[in-house]
């Protein structure tokens, strides 16, 4: 498992080559936009690579989770340790990246969106230097939160990847697109804030011995957090079942829950996204609303399995509200981005309700969703796009007969519309029908009512095909171009992959089955 | 007192130098402070930079500054020869500006 | 054999799929012999599979599996079952699938879409055919989804009409109702026993196993199940769709509606037979008689051709449901079968009806009389003679005339149900059955009578009315060879002696004893009993219907509008379909966008109102800090600066801006540091 | 008096007569004159110190090198021509105070001061010595000093045609 390059392992180049090319971005003049642009799809290609790579090589036998030995392509190394602290003791922080049958599906997803999203920023005008090289930080914050496993590197790529998004909504926006961004930044600076005290107070609660030296040091490193054995005598976070774990577990779930988006805490999404250029929405909904549900996996379920159990019944509701709300919302939309934007909502609640199970099937499901969800949206907001280019509006009312006009952008997304439907064959059905079922086994009744979501989820669909494709052409929009060479480079790939793992799940569960096999029994039964 | 004075004549030693190089500087400041052609005021840093410059040869001749001294002494003159130059430029594009070579005719940051 | 064949059928249709949706406009014709041709050979393929299965091994079911994918430590398999049902069944759909394929040739001929349109239906018959192959119920859903989505797009395959656009979704919408049900019941049926397939649960509930412990649990998982069959076969209260749907080209019409995807609720219930309990088939008998007599009320007062056959259409289904809801599991299935064929010949022939009278009004650049009101025909009999004589041979099919295919399994139905009511009680089920017969023969042959008997309409448009070409005449022709007795039984009265009745036989049901329907052998002897009488009772029911719509259409001897009249609230109710729609969008429509707007405005007014109202709490806070700011602090600062700017000025004097006094300075303050500090 | 007193007292006086006369003349090609005087003076007293290679640059780079850029400075800037000789001195009340408390301060630290002084060493030359440390532990800064050299002259230049720049747009 040697994938060594300049002494760096394939982690550290997936998650750093987007610096590179950002630095590299910087020093071209700006008015070489072309060669701007080519690097920045140079940089994501090679992470494409590097993703299909990882993926050629993974064991998927290896469970990950808690267990180093089982993780792979791990880098572990010394970064900061300072030795003697007054009342602290020994601070280490570890550069420790490793990936497992979690995280692989995420690493490749954000190499692919950011491959497309790339193609598709093309046409931004307004100074594009600033926006390739934002754009490139956000993607190496996003890699970098995916691949990270010392809590307090993830909290810093956590962080990083919040201020481009900051600015690619602020500047290169839509007419609100200060109010849009503000929004996104209040909302996910407060989840950081939580983040941040929670993870200090894990880490003055955890401490391992060092087996060489035997003394005790306090850790940011996750898999130490996830063993009980390690929470120190009297720790605020020690124990089980305590006050204060709950209360942990609820501030990090409201981090986390801000990303997702669930409800209550979903109202920044419809605003950034509708305010987004196309290829920050796509990102946005692709890649980065996956971080909470990511995050919750990672963190909050197997450090706080005991918690976890706890509010299992709280999220399956949250993830049904969430579901069945979205879906409504989405209904009234006149715009197609919002719709968009709502239906998201009500697509990662399926996520939070499969991983709310605590089953393996519902695990699969919901961690299946995230990938096929991210691939999904990025083709619906990718369609968006396209109109919005032509047409410069958005309206649901303003379209008709877009099948005559535009018969293969059509037909590209028909299929995305369809899959976001759950139709069989798409990818999107295989994981919902297995969150459903992971937690109809769980809560019953909650996943009853959920599943009425895909019936609503039908209607709107339907609604908004008939609205924009169907019918007849209005007089304005009679000369529309069908799609060009560059709109196909960024759909075909998504499309392939919807068929295909519509086709043969397989290729995706495989990935992931183990190690969330291992997720669920570490926090149903192992040990604890 | 003159047998104490007339040996001490006799043989030049590091004082001596010393000596030499502070009436350098002092002229040099002179030329510095109060003449008003610039040219003159560059002329007395050369002046100032050579006192300098004997100072430390002399350390290194008498102290256990050895060599190091002249090494700085090398710097020194290449530093200036550089400083020259650009002070040079500096002159000439403030006469093409202001049609004068008096400093005192150049006050634009007066308070 | 049956391992490999049957893969190949399934695949040809969807070969035809790929290939039209992506060359189809390069291919020559745009490609419609090569998606008829695939058809052609898959009917031939099927033709030998069943008669080799049925001359064969008879009594073998073979199974295979392909791994699909494995969850935890399930593994879920993708499955191909041939046994003489699903055998029978391919024969069915891939006959009308091709029929409907040539018919189009003629039919479709001008449409700008016309490869796709071959493409849809290639699609159709893959999803169609993998429901009638498919060995679990997870790849039953699967391609019960597909059938639903490619049903959308043929619905509204002139989607250019709002009216088309509007019935598509509204299919697939009612449609998703229904599925919702069956994935209920999955969801069910899996957690408890952990597969999905027939098979295995079959066994489970066999041996003695029940969904979470209980009885009342079983019943509703089938019931559940059943609900994508209410869904797809149009059952009530989800028959609403069905009429809309004849918005799409009539060829589609009688593919979809007639044989394949309606057909498919039927053949869910016949799958999953061996698990309902006695419970479930009595709900389902009765779902069935109410659709069966309902839509045959609608179905007689309609007057555009394409709706009378769509009620009709949900009315045979009932019968079938009714059938098999009491247990006639045999004569239910083989209605399913003869009804394919003439329900699908009495669509085409509807098409090539509707197709002359397009020719017609389209060359007198007639606009608005509608092509499908059977007003504004009558008369066509001399000028569509082969239209009208196989329209005639389906139609005393449907109405249950002897020496028809309709009449054999018609009949058993309605034996069937006596024999129930005779065993059970359930008197009604009987009662609405016989109705029903009476009242379809009524209907069809007031159809019948107005289209093509009578004076004409419009005698310059009916005069120019041409028969349809070969291509299209040819699936009439063979439909109504296939609609006479003698290709289902030899015995023009017994269709217990025909070889479809040998070959499929009821399932032996595994619920726990006290909940199995009545047992298959008393219920044979029943029907044995009642079976004369059943006949006859039908042969009556169907000609007093036939004479009555004779009387009043042919003879005139009844005057219809007094009748109108007379019946007057009935007769709105069935003109206007009992109100379903209205009663449908006013509860469910106008619901479902009332809460879509109760969310809206709960979105934009309480959670973002909450979230903006933080930000203005803290901004009030915040312009509070900023007065004191102003005053207090800012206060200080000024005095601060207006200090400091005094000094300024008075020390900027010294700044003469000639640099040899700085220097001055320079060195005087050095010289006093230096002797300061030397 | 040996001889190396007799030098040293002779260039000592040529040495801060020139540079005195440099100050105080009022012709300004007379100063740079003094100037070179001074600074050739100064070479000999780093001849007297053993630094012989330092007394060559001394000569090469100031006499050679700096001066004639300070008399062409005198020239572009039109004084040789227009006979504006007049160097008018300012500030001289401060100055002249400040530079004799300077050497008065300096020459007191001098003397009073306890050197700690080794024997002068007798070198041969110390051209080798001084290439073999140029080269070893000072080789940064000598290369650091060729930047600079080179910064300088091209900024120089850059400075310069800036200027001829200016003039051609003023024509």
């Amino acid at each position: 498992m040697e994938f060594q390059f300049l002494g760096l392992g394939i982690l550290s180049w997936i998650v750093f080559i987007p610096i590179l090319g950002m630095i590299i971005i910087l020093l071209i003049p700006d008015r070489n936009r072309n060669a701007i642009r080519w690097t920045a799809a140079a940089v994501t290609s090679i992470q494409v690579l590097l993703a299909g790579i990882i993926y050629s090589v993974f064991d998927q036998a290896k469970t990950g989770i808690n267990n180093i030995e089982s993780f792979q392509f791990v880098e572990h190394h010394n970064w900061i340790t300072v030795d003697a602290v007054p009342w602290v003791g020994k601070i280490k922080i570890d550069y420790f990246l490793g990936l497992d049958g979690l995280s692989i599906l995420m690493v490749i997803l954000t190499a692919l969106i950011a491959f497309v999203g790339v193609i598709s920023s093309w046409n931004i005008k307004k100074m594009v230097k600033g926006y390739f090289a934002l754009y490139l930080l956000l993607i190496a914050g996003i890699m970098g939160v995916f691949v990270a496993l010392d809590f307090f590197l993830f909290f810093i790529f956590w962080e990083v990847m919040l201020l481009p998004m900051y600015f690619l909504i602020g500047i290169w926006g839509g007419p609100q697109r200060e109010y849009a961004a503000i929004k996104f930044f209040l909302y996910t600076f407060i989840g950081g804030i939580l983040m941040l005290l929670t993870m200090l107070a894990l880490y003055f609660s955890v401490a391992y011995t060092d087996p060489a030296t035997g003394e005790s040091i306090h850790t940011f490193n996750i898999l130490h957090m996830m063993n009980p054995d390690n929470f120190v005598d009297g720790g605020l976070l020690g124990g089980l079942d305590t006050t204060w774990r709950y209360v942990a577990w609820m501030a990090l779930f409201i981090n986390f829950a801000i990303k997702i988006p669930i409800f209550p805490f979903h109202t920044w999404l419809p605003d950034a996204h509708v305010q987004a250029p196309t290829p920050i929405s796509v990102i946005l909904a692709g890649v980065l609303l996956k971080l909470g549900a990511y995050g919750l996996l990672r963190i909050n379920f197997p450090i706080f399995p005991d918690a976890t159990l706890y509010f299992g019944y709280f999220m399956a509701v949250l993830g049904m509200i969430s579901i069945i709300y979205g879906a409504f919302c989405a209904m009234a939309q006149d715009d197609f981005k919002k719709l968009i934007a709502y239906s998201s909502i009500s697509h990662m609640g399926i996520v939070i309700l499969g991983i709310a199970a605590l089953n393996t099937q519902g695990m699969v499901g919901g961690v299946l969703q995230m990938f096929n969800h991210g691939i999904i949206t990025a083709v619906l907001f990718l369609s968006v796009g396209v109109l919005y280019d032509r047409t410069h509006t958005r309206g649901l009312y303003d379209f008709g007969g877009m099948a005559n006009q535009m018969p293969k952008y059509t037909g590209i997304a028909m299929v995305g519309m369809f899959a976001a439907m759950g139709l069989p064959g798409l990818n999107g059905f295989v994981s919902e029908l297995f969150s459903f079922l992971g937690a109809f086994a769980a809560y019953r009744w909650i996943t009853i009512i959920s599943v009425t979501g895909i019936i609503i989820t039908a209607a709107y669909i339907l609604w908004t095909i008939q609205r924009i494709f169907l019918g007849k052409t209005p007089d304005r929009w009679e000369d529309l171009k069908d799609l060009t060479l560059r709109e196909y480079i960024s759909f075909v790939p998504l499309i392939i992959l919807i068929v295909l793992l519509g086709i043969f799940p397989s290729l995706a569960i495989d990935l992931i089955n183990s190690s969330l096999s291992g997720l669920v029994e570490l926090v149903t039964g192992g040990g604890i | 007192m003159e047998l104490m004075i007339t040996p001490w004549l006799a043989e030049p030693g590091l004082v001596h130098f010393l000596i030499v190089s502070a009436l350098l500087l002092s002229l040099g400041l002179m030329a510095v402070l109060s003449r008003r052609n610039v040219i003159m005021v560059l002329m007395g840093v050369e002046l100032i930079l050579n006192s300098a410059n004997i100072n430390l040869i002399a350390f290194s001749r008498y102290t256990s500054l050895s060599l190091e001294g002249q090494m700085i002494a090398l710097f020194v003159i290449i530093i200036a020869a550089a400083e020259a130059a650009v002070a040079l430029a500096i002159v000439l594009n403030m006469y093409s500006r202001f049609n004068t070579v008096h400093l005192d005719e150049i006050d634009s940051l007066k308070g | 054999m049956f391992t490999q064949l049957p893969l190949i059928i399934l695949v040809l249709p969807l070969l035809g799929f790929l290939l039209l949706i992506f060359l189809g406009k390069r291919l020559p014709r745009k490609g419609d012999w090569l998606a008829a041709g695939l058809l052609i050979t898959a009917l031939a393929l099927s033709l030998s599979l069943l008669i080799s299965k049925l001359a064969g091994q008879p009594d073998e079911s073979f199974t295979q599996t392909f791994r699909w994918l494995a969850i935890g430590t399930h593994t879920i398999h993708f499955g191909i079952t041939i046994d003489n049902l699903s055998a029978v069944m391919l024969v069915v759909v891939t006959l009308v699938s091709s029929l409907v394929h040539l018919f189009s040739i003629g039919y479709m001929k001008d449409d700008p879409r016309y490869s796709r349109y071959y493409a849809y239906l290639g699609l159709f018959s893959f999803s169609m055919l993998g429901i009638v192959l498919t060995s679990n119920l997870l790849f039953m859903y699967i391609f019960w989804e597909l059938v639903g989505i490619s049903s959308y797009l043929l619905i509204g395959f002139w989607y250019e009409k709002k009216s088309a656009s509007n019935a598509a979704n509204k299919a697939f919408i009612v449609n998703r109702v229904g599925d919702f049900g069956m994935f209920l019941g999955i969801m069910i049926l899996f957690v408890n026993f952990a597969t999905f397939s027939f098979k295995e649960i079959f066994d489970l509930v066999e041996a003695g196993q029940l969904p979470y412990g209980s009885t009342g649990w079983l019943t509703t998982a089938g019931l559940l199940i059943f609900c994508g069959a209410i869904g797809k076969s149009a059952q009530f209260p989800l028959q609403v769709w069905l009429p809309d749907a004849m918005e799409g080209p009539t060829p589609v019409s009688a593919l979809i509606h007639a044989a394949t995807m309606v057909a498919a609720g039927v053949y869910l219930v016949a799958r999953m037979f061996p698990m309902l309990t006695a419970d479930a088939l009595l709900v389902i008998a009765y779902i069935g008689a109410i659709t069966s007599f309902l839509a045959a009320s609608i179905a007689l007062t309609q007057f555009d051709i394409k709706r009378v056959l769509a009620f009709s259409t949900i009315s045979q289904l009932g019968y079938m449901i009714l059938a098999l809801g009491v247990g006639a599991y045999t004569a239910g299935f083989m209605h399913l079968v003869t009804h394919a064929a003439f329900k699908a010949g009495l669509f085409l022939g509807a098409g090539s009806v509707i197709y002359a009278m397009h020719q017609v009004l389209h060359a007198q650049n007639d606009h608005h009389t509608d092509a499908q009101d059977v007003r504004n025909m009558g008369g066509l009999k001399s000028k569509m003679p082969v239209t009208y004589y196989t329209f005639l041979m389906f139609t005393l099919a449907i109405s249950g005339i002897p020496l028809t295919s309709g009449f054999l399994s018609k009949d058993e139905i309605l034996a069937g149900t006596l024999a129930y009511s005779t065993l059970n009680g359930h008197w009604l089920l009987p009662l609405l059955g016989f109705v029903v017969a009476g009242m379809t023969a009524f209907y069809m042959f007031r159809l019948l009578l107005l289209t093509f008997h009578g004076n004409p309409s419009d005698r310059e448009r009916i005069s120019a009315i041409k028969e349809s070409p070969l291509v299209m005449t040819l699936p009439l022709i063979v439909l109504a060879t296939v609609s006479l007795f003698v290709f289902y039984s030899f015995n023009p009265f017994g269709a217990a002696d025909g070889w479809l009745y040998q070959a499929i036989e009821r399932p032996i049901s595994m619920v726990p004893n006290m909940l199995q329907p009545v047992d298959a052998g008393i219920f044979e002897e029943a029907v044995h009993h009642i079976h004369g009488t059943a006949m006859v009772l039908s042969i009556l029911f169907a000609l007093s219907g036939i004479l009555l719509a004779i009387g009043m259409y042919y003879w005139k001897k009844i005057k219809a509008e007094n009748l109108v009249q007379r019946t007057g609230v009935l007769y709105d109710l069935s003109f206007n379909s009992w109100y379903f729609d209205e009663l449908y969008d006013r509860i469910f429509v106008s619901g479902l966008f009332l809460l879509t707007r109760i969310s809206k405005w709960f979105d934009e007014h309480i959670i973002d109102a909450i979230v903006n109202s933080s930000a203005w709490v803290s901004r009030g806070i915040a312009s509070v800090a900023g007065l004191f700011d102003t005053n207090i602090v800012d206060g200080l600062v000024h005095a601060t600066a207006a200090s400091a700017d005094r000094a300024g000025s008075m020390l900027s004097k010294i700044q003469t801006g000639k640099i040899q006094t700085y220097l001055v300075y320079v060195i005087f303050s050095f010289l006093v540091l230096f002797i300061l500090f030397i | 008096m040996d001889l190396t007193a007799i030098v040293f007292y002779l260039f000592s006086i040529v040495t801060v007569g020139a540079a005195a006369i440099m100050v105080f003349s009022k012709n300004i090609v007379h100063s740079a004159f003094a100037l070179m005087f001074s600074l050739a003076g100064i070479a000999v007293l780093y001849v007297l110190l053993y630094a012989d290679f330092i007394a060559a640059t001394q000569l090469l780079v100031y006499v050679g090198g700096i001066l004639i850029l300070i008399l062409f400075g005198l020239m572009l800037t039109e004084q040789a021509v227009t006979q504006k000789f007049k160097a008018v001195t300012v500030n001289m009340l401060p100055a002249s105070l400040l530079a004799a408390v300077t050497t008065v301060l300096l020459v007191y630290a001098y003397a009073t001061t306890s050197w700690q002084m080794v024997m002068p060493e007798e070198r041969s030359e110390t051209v080798y010595d001084l290439g073999i440390l140029l080269m070893s532990d000072y080789i940064l800064p000598f290369i650091i000093a060729g930047v600079l050299l080179l910064i300088a002259i091209v900024g120089a230049i850059l400075m310069s045609t800036r200027l001829t720049a200016i003039k051609n747009e003023e024509q």
